[in-house]
């Protein structure tokens, strides 16, 4: 493993780069996301597992995505995301509609190394027809007829996400979070930040190794304290709910976003 | 929020999970989240809520995909849907008006309904907007069919639609909706001018019932404690609580 | 969650019951095991998830099972499993052959309610060949032939083991030992037996939460301390090595596995 | 257990794993498992250990299937594997002589070998029992073959034999062993006559190094100390250590 800046971490994401993102409850990074931004990288490629929010937004009003594949881009409460959805009338940014638990299985086909995976479901809808890279298919283990999506593999070049803490051996506690183990086994590598590095190792005990994604699958740490902000992170702090309607409200127009996001870049509040 | 509505809504969506064992709850859902705790709290914990969001009523740990495997191991008995758009065969949309690259609307996606829909065996469709904008003759892109042709593995789907108005039942080998009970306020004629779809409606339609006072205690008060740990701004708002 | 007897959840599998059990490491219930053999229940059949040691040999022995299906049945450094040995010679048991990631891919096919899972390896080995319920298949995502193994989902009636504590909602601590959590989900049920039941929720605390299974695939308990034994139990207590080479040497012959399987039913060591 | 031939064997099995990233060791492997902790000290941490039933050497957290998907991933370089019987094109049999439902002779099952052998690229065979009893002309059931035919997906396979007489390096294109070292006090006439298959040899066969003092003094110290954890009768037979 190796401890890198938030800088240097985001240089490993460059144009074509395939990255998995987490939904908003899992542990997002938005300190990565300020430095994705601030490196000016274009043409980067996004899978929300399954779901994204104000990090997907974000990264699509900065102009550093040329594809996004989701299951659903909001702000939740606070309504429609403003960038995803100016995007997705302008026809400006390849959005591949999919849903959440055809992303998980695809990220397990990855995970277990098999080229697709069956699913339930589906069938009938207008996201299968959009779907070239998906196949309508039969069930070979049934008697008569059974008709069955097989969904390709999604192998994404990194997995990029926040958590509370890793060791020096790049383990990183994810606790119940365990899309993010599904992501980081799929991914070929993963970019973790995290609130800070600690000096045990997370798997001294075994009741705190249950909930650790073991440094095997992880390249790099770059330490972030509230790196998650303004969404929040699992008992730490909560999803600073102001900050969001501040975003929520300001990226209503493509200025207004340009503020926000100058502020943001500067780690500022939009209220500060 | 309309107080009365909301508790009227309640009250609705916890009748419909009558007999249910395991209710699932997706994110921002207050109101079916309300209905599962009352009816959780009335059956002295006979229905297993699982809500996404809350800490103490959310018992997965397989991380995100469990809700989906559960469901398709047949251990989900009800789940909720919405929809952008809404049409009278229960075909839901949840992804968008026009077609990509250039969307004329678009919503936020699909999120787990084209799957979901196919695999809880009781689907209840929830908008509480009832306009012809949201329930439309035709959807314009179908995130989930509300019934599929014989040979599709589908365990599940709707089984009512309630909105702000009404309250919905779906006749599956129809393939339509009837009208079951008009919400206090509303006539079968309000009800059919706001209405974008065709449904057939018998000659006599009920109001919908309230909730009955014990209920409504139950919900006021350990219920909207309870619902506080997830959706605190709603429980402050509905029932001036804080989480129990 | 129902809290039974050892007797009462014993009588939960019944003949043709589809039983999966995990492999020495990973929590084997002896207790229920010992529990089974007492009632006399024949015709049980078996997965191992993915192989088993002890107590699949003394459920052969005792005459419990129609079928076992396994990647190995082995007492490991005390060599080879004697009853389960001596049933492949006579042929009086259906003896299924797979292989380990075969046994947790097919789990995993019912755990997320789909048919079949393609799997890498297999082509060639005669493991393969035995296997009419397996499928040489055409991978459909390849441009040329890539011929891959379609394995059909295994569904176990019941899930069986043992962990170190449950609380009263049926919530069982398994920490790292997630096939256990597999198994459950993949199971119409889980039977589980622990040393002891424990009055706080084991998921009021989200680090203890990440190594929990939920009691909603639990439908009973069973207390039973040391109810691993002679197998040990994660960092609770270690393997009865020397009960272990008894056992090696007693179940060597019929006569002599009947004599060690009378004290086990007693609860005894058959040094006492 | 002979002292001297065990410390042999890790020595040439450390060799083995030479330019490894991360190597796995199943159960019940002792000498494989000093070799890596052996190379792993040697490499100052480059080569990452990956151990069953170790608790300091075992970082998986995804339960019994993370060996074998790590494997899928591409993230395990090196794998060994034993067998009941190899033959000499490095099939190998776990499971049993004869045909079901009545075998002649019954070994334990084929584990994982019908899968990692396909996936790991460096796969190495160990059996310390070299006899024509287990190095067969051809195996009786073929738990996993040694070499697969093209269009077949298969980026691993076997790497080496190594037993308690010799070493062998394998010809994948030709689908043959050939002798690369003989053990101190074998022949190349003495490995011929007790194996079973075929095998290439060259007309001068080297004498199988021994592990130099430095990695010696490692291993009986440092490494004797770690693999005690894992293998405490092991390491107190072989090295006098108890875990350190």
């Amino acid at each position: 493993m190796e401890l890198l800046s938030l800088d240097k971490l985001a240089a490993r994401m460059t144009p074509g780069s395939l990255i998995a993102i987490p939904a908003d409850y899992s542990g997002v990074s938005m300190a990565a996301t300020r430095a994705l931004v601030a490196s000016g990288v274009r043409g980067l490629r996004i899978i929300c597992v399954p779901t994204s929010g104000i990090q997907a937004d974000v990264l699509i009003g900065a102009g550093c995505l040329a594809e996004l594949e989701t299951s659903a881009v909001t702000l939740g409460e606070l309504g429609l995301a403003p960038r995803f959805t100016a995007a997705a009338k302008a026809g400006s940014l390849t959005i591949r509609d999919t849903t959440c638990p055809a992303v998980h299985a695809a990220l397990q086909a990855s995970e277990k190394g098999i080229p697709f995976i069956p699913l339930r479901g589906l069938i009938g809808t207008d996201i299968l027809r959009q779907r070239a890279d998906w196949k309508l298919a039969e069930n070979p283990f049934a008697d008569g007829a059974d008709p069955i999506v097989y969904l390709p593999a999604i192998k994404p070049d990194v997995a990029l996400f926040h958590a509370t803490k890793a060791d020096r051996d790049g383990n990183v506690w994810i606790g119940r979070r365990r899309e993010l183990a599904t992501m980081a086994h799929a991914a070929v590598r993963s970019l973790v930040t995290v609130e800070e590095i600690v000096d045990v190792s997370l798997l001294a005990d075994e009741t705190l190794a249950a909930g650790v994604l073991p440094g095997l699958y992880v390249e790099a740490v770059a330490e972030a304290p509230r790196g998650a902000w303004p969404l929040g992170l699992q008992d730490l702090y909560p999803t600073d709910d102001a900050e969001l309607a501040r975003y929520a409200e300001a990226a209503r127009t493509e200025a207004g976003f340009r503020a926000w996001l100058d502020r943001f870049l500067d780690g500022r509040s939009a209220a500060a | 929020m309309d107080k009365a509505l909301t508790e009227l809504l309640i009250g609705v969506i916890a009748r419909q999970l009558e007999g249910c064992r395991t209710v699932a709850i997706g994110a921002s859902s207050p109101i079916p989240g309300a209905a599962a705790l009352l009816v959780r709290a009335r059956t002295g914990g006979a229905l297993r809520v699982l809500m996404l969001g809350s800490r103490k009523h959310n018992a997965f740990t397989d991380g995100g995909r469990e809700l989906f495997d559960c469901a398709a191991q047949g251990r989900i008995d009800a789940f909720f849907l919405g929809g952008g758009q809404i049409d009278g065969a229960a075909n839901i949309n949840l992804v968008g008006i026009g077609e990509p690259p250039r969307w004329q609307q678009r919503f936020p996606g699909s999120f787990g309904s084209a799957y979901l829909y196919f695999l809880v065996p009781k689907v209840i469709l929830f908008r509480e907007e009832h306009t012809p904008r949201v329930l439309v003759p035709q959807v314009d892109f179908v995130s989930s069919p509300g019934t599929s042709e014989a040979g599709i593995y589908r365990p599940g789907g709707p089984q009512a639609l309630v909105t702000g108005r009404c309250v919905f039942g779906f006749d599956a080998p129809r393939r339509r909706f009837h009208l079951a009970s008009v919400h206090p306020g509303e006539t079968p004629a309000s009800i059919r001018a706001q209405t974008g779809f065709d449904y057939d409606a018998p000659a006599s339609v009920p109001i919908t019932e309230s909730l009955p006072p014990a209920d409504l205690a139950l919900l006021r008060g350990r219920v909207a404690g309870e619902i506080a740990e997830t959706y605190p701004r709603f429980a402050a708002t509905l029932f001036g609580r804080e989480a129990a």
